[in-house]
């Protein structure tokens, strides 16, 4: 346990020294959201239309940009061998840093995400669910981010490759995702609870996934 | 960093000319700020929302203005290497940003009653929108390179090569059919909106750019010493 | 306490390194791995430490905790220094004791003549200090066996005499070690494993 | 001349090998594309409208994905240090690096990314200027991808401080890119010179750019 | 052909490493520089190469190619090996062939007897075998001044020797060598330097 936290704490220190902070998300996040009406046209309706979608869109990316990286340093460094070897399971230490990942970059942008909202004119109504949604789903995007940027921790150069094996993962989220947003009451609640069962099913699947890519890199 | 060892000079400057400059910022804002609520009319179409001008366009101006003494202090310190202009260069940045910030939104609040949206997409509003994030990327440099040195070389080149983004917020309105009116008062040919506004709007420039004067000495100040201080605590720091 | 290994093949990238390699290591004995460049000695050390699996063989830990795999009871030092270099040296060696489980930084620092150094970026450390900093991991935490792949890689000369006044603690607790090396280590070795030339 | 090419060959050939390939751009680029219908929904007229920018921001968005690492590589193996010390000015082995990176990124997707517009209805007749104008204005993101690899090559977690900087930058790309393709004949060709004047600029200008940056980080 | 170094001062991080330190080096002659970790090896061997200004005093190289850089006219090994692990080591060793200008990669592999291994991907190098690759980078082309940052590491005895055959050419070539070392490299010095104690 102490272990973890540690494993997090450290995470957290790292990507706020070395410039993947939080602030850098959220700008990344704001420059993305800036593109859209420049690439799709100002029209007020269309965009008021597309508002949640976008949204969405633009956390996957910010969140997969920033994942490739979440094992790649420890294990050119040697660390990963290190915590293979401590008493930790390394599924756990996958876990951790996933978490650090979800902590220093998807939650806060899933976050200020619905807020941004207004650049874009999203409908007032659609804030709270949207939040909800993207709260509850920011989880599995990094647990998922993990899971990629384990399978591609031996490559240089994963970046792209992260995303191509990931995206196509994100889809259900996505789904699920906008219809919290789009639809009615009942129909958001259906999807929040869908999104949970993801987040869980993640959660559960992920570390152990994310842990056997590690260990047969390790070889 | 050594060479900034010694900016006694500099300090002393400051210290002496500060208390005036606040003096007068404060000043010149209460005579802008009389002439804007009291002294001129309201608008015969836009009513009272008409005084929002008077934040607003002289916020749009600083922050387009603390870019430039951003990027020319950037393009001083690689010619002159003079170690002050990194530090005016980092102090400016935050001060502009809020005041491209203040721009985006009293612009928005204008925005609203003028053209029943908060925000549209136009030319305008857009690379206003851009000069915001470029300010905040130019910070998140300095905040990501631990080591000061090498920090001011890395931002120098964000500054100058964000440059390009100033005149097009500037000529935005020209260049793209806008919903924002073009410059009426920095203009060739002269301003072309009316006295009771035009003064005051120009003494609140003139109040904005001495509250920035002030502020930026007070940031440089607080720069210098920040450095001071990890340049001892490194000191300190034995050797093996 | 004791360290049995048998009739150990290892392969790596398909091809075979070495072959019916096996030795036993007794409490408070240092084994020597010797050998030219690409014989085996970190591809060994990492079949000990359990990274890698032997395509046949056995090693055991006998008298160690029989729950544990070896690796847990072993601290490993391999060529790469695992330091971080946007931490501080203290914090980096704060991380290794929460995730190893206890230790003292403090006496870890003095060890290897760090303590000076505590509060320093690692980035701006020198090669030599970064190995340093890399070996203080070992003195945090007592374990039964250490695995160190050329510990001496750029030490200066006091700092390989802590070095092996560190590896004598580690004997006379009884403790085991297992190095790999091309240069004396100032330390008389029990036991020695040259792998000769690479097949 | 000689050392350029071999440079672009070596880094070319790096990518292939590393999971950087054409084959992941064109993988991340396709599930982009895929993304968008899912989340603007599959309104045919609206998709047809947006296409181009759609298809515009995918290639700004897998171009920065994987602009990032351009000289990290070599920056942390030391190898900048090497070629800083070569008769080759780092001038031109930034220029060399960000054509390598063109080459083997930017210009596969400009080029298919037209022909992958029928998945979202792309007009017929928007085809033509769309890859031109992609053509030539993916030697520009290209550069100033460069330029921010280089700014960011000492920070290990630069990847979303990369996008955060550049981004802003591609704006007029973005916009002229997307004028050459959607109004008339002559306002293609006034954008796809002002894309040309765009490209050339900075072919002169971010070299420089980025050899400083890096001269700094080499300190 | 002759290397001056003269009141060198050198900073890192604001710190100043070490200060005033001067040395002359002639043709064929061979300098060694010694000093614990941290007093500033590398800081001047990256002087010399012109990677890092001095913060005061002058490098000059006299005899040299006036319009060419020290550092163009150097082959430098430092911590790092510079090699490409999804490379082979003939292909690294091309790439660097077609960068410095020219050169016989044959023969740079036969001197650090790396022939055996030319079509193998350098990422299952060992240590030292990677090692050996980066220092068959100098032998590939000629150069006036060589800069070596603790060359041995890694190097089992027949490559160590093997590289002072390498040095002992480049010596009498007329050529100048700065080493630093920890260790004896088995080639007898003309000069040495020692930077003693770290500031
Ligand atoms: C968020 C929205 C807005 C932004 C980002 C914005 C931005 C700017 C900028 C950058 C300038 C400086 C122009 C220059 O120096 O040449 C400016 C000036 C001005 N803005 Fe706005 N603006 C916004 C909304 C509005 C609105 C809604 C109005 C009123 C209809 C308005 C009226 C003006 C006027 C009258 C000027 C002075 C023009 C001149 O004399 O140069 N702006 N604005
Ligand atoms: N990039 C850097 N920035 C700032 N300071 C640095 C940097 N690299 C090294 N230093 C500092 O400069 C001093 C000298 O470092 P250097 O690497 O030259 O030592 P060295 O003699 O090579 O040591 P070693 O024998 O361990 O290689 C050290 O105190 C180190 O902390
Ligand atoms: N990751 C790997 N995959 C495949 N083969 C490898 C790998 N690493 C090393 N090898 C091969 O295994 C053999 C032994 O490597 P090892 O690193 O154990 O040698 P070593 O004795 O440690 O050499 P050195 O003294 O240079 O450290 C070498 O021939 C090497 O080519
Ligand atoms: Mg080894
Ligand atoms: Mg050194």
């Amino acid at each position: 346990m102490n272990a973890m936290w540690a494993l997090i704490r450290r995470d957290l220190t790292l990507s706020l020294r070395q410039g993947g902070g939080v602030g850098t998300a959220l700008g990344f996040f704001l420059t993305v959201v800036v593109l859209l009406p420049l690439g799709l046209g100002p029209d007020q309706a269309l965009l008021q239309r597309i508002a949640p979608g976008a949204l969405w869109i633009a956390l996957l990316l910010s969140v997969l940009l920033s994942a490739d990286r979440i094992f790649q340093q420890d294990f050119e460094d040697g660390s990963l061998e290190i915590l293979a070897m401590a008493p930790l399971p390394l599924e756990l230490v996958a876990l951790a840093k996933a978490m650090a990942h979800w902590l220093s970059t998807s939650l806060p942008l899933a976050v200020t995400a619905p807020l941004l909202g207004f650049l874009i004119n999203l409908e007032p109504q659609a804030v709270l669910p949207l939040g909800l949604a993207m709260g509850l789903g920011s989880v599995t995007l990094s647990l998922l981010a993990a899971v990629g940027a384990a399978v591609t921790v031996g490559l240089r150069r994963g970046g792209l490759l992260v995303s191509l094996l990931v995206l196509p993962l994100y889809v259900p989220v996505l789904i699920f995702g906008l219809s919290a947003a789009g639809g009615g009451p009942d129909l958001a609640t259906a999807s929040l609870l869908i999104l949970l069962a993801l987040a869980l099913a993640s959660l559960v699947l992920s570390p152990l996934a994310a842990a056997a890519a590690l260990r047969s890199y390790l070889k | 960093m050594q060479s900034l060892a010694n900016p006694a000079r500099f300090l002393k400057i400051a210290n002496a000319v500060l208390p005036w400059v606040w003096a007068a910022a404060a000043l010149s804002l209460a005579a802008g700020l009389y002439g804007a609520l009291a002294a001129a009319p309201a608008d015969y179409q836009q009513g009272e929302t008409v005084r929002i001008i008077f934040v607003h366009v002289p916020a749009a101006w600083m922050a387009l203005f603390v870019y430039t003494v951003m990027a020319s202090a950037s393009a001083a310190a690689i010619v002159f290497r003079h170690p002050l202009a990194d530090v005016a260069a980092k102090a400016a940045a935050p001060i502009g940003a809020a005041f491209c910030f203040l721009a985006l939104v009293t612009g928005s609040i204008w925005g609203k009653p003028m053209w029943g949206a908060w925000w549209v997409w136009d030319a305008r509003l857009t690379s206003m929108f851009v000069l915001l994030l470029l300010y905040l990327g130019y910070m998140a440099i300095w905040q990501a390179i631990d080591e000061p040195h090498r920090a001011a070389q890395i931002a120098r080149i964000v500054a100058l090569v964000g440059f390009v983004n100033v005149p097009v917020v500037k000529f935005s309105v020209d260049w793209w059919n806008s919903l924002h009116q073009p410059a009426s008062v920095f203009r060739m040919g002269g301003p072309t909106i009316h006295i009771s506004i035009l003064w005051p709007l120009l003494v609140m420039g003139l109040a904005y750019t001495l509250l920035f004067l002030a502020l930026h000495l007070v940031a440089m100040r607080s720069e210098i010493a920040a450095r001071k201080i990890r340049q001892l605590r490194i000191a300190r720091i034995g050797d093996r | 306490m004791q360290l049995e290994a048998d009739q150990l093949r290892c392969e790596r990238g398909g091809r075979t390194v070495f072959a019916a390699v096996g030795f036993s290591l007794k409490a408070g004995e240092l084994l020597l791995l010797t050998g030219p460049n690409g014989s085996g000695k970190s591809s060994l050390l990492r079949l000990i430490a359990g990274l890698n699996d032997p395509a046949a063989g056995t090693i055991i830990l006998h008298g160690g905790h029989g729950e544990l795999s070896i690796g847990q009871q072993a601290h490993y030092v391999a060529h790469q220094d695992a330091v971080k270099p946007a931490l501080t040296v203290a914090e980096n060696l704060e991380f290794w004791r929460a995730v190893l489980g206890g230790g003292d930084v403090e006496r870890a620092l003095a060890a290897l003549d760090l303590a000076r150094l505590a509060a320093y970026p690692a980035t701006l450390l020198s090669a030599g200090q970064k190995r340093r900093l890399a070996l203080a991991r070992v003195a945090l935490v007592p374990r039964a066996l250490w695995l160190l792949d050329e510990p001496t890689t750029g030490l200066d000369k006091n700092s390989r005499l802590l070095l092996c006044r560190l590896m004598q603690t580690q004997l006379d607790a009884g403790g085991l070690i297992v190095a790999a090396t091309h240069v004396p280590l100032g330390i008389e070795a029990q036991r020695q494993l040259d792998l000769g030339e690479p097949s």
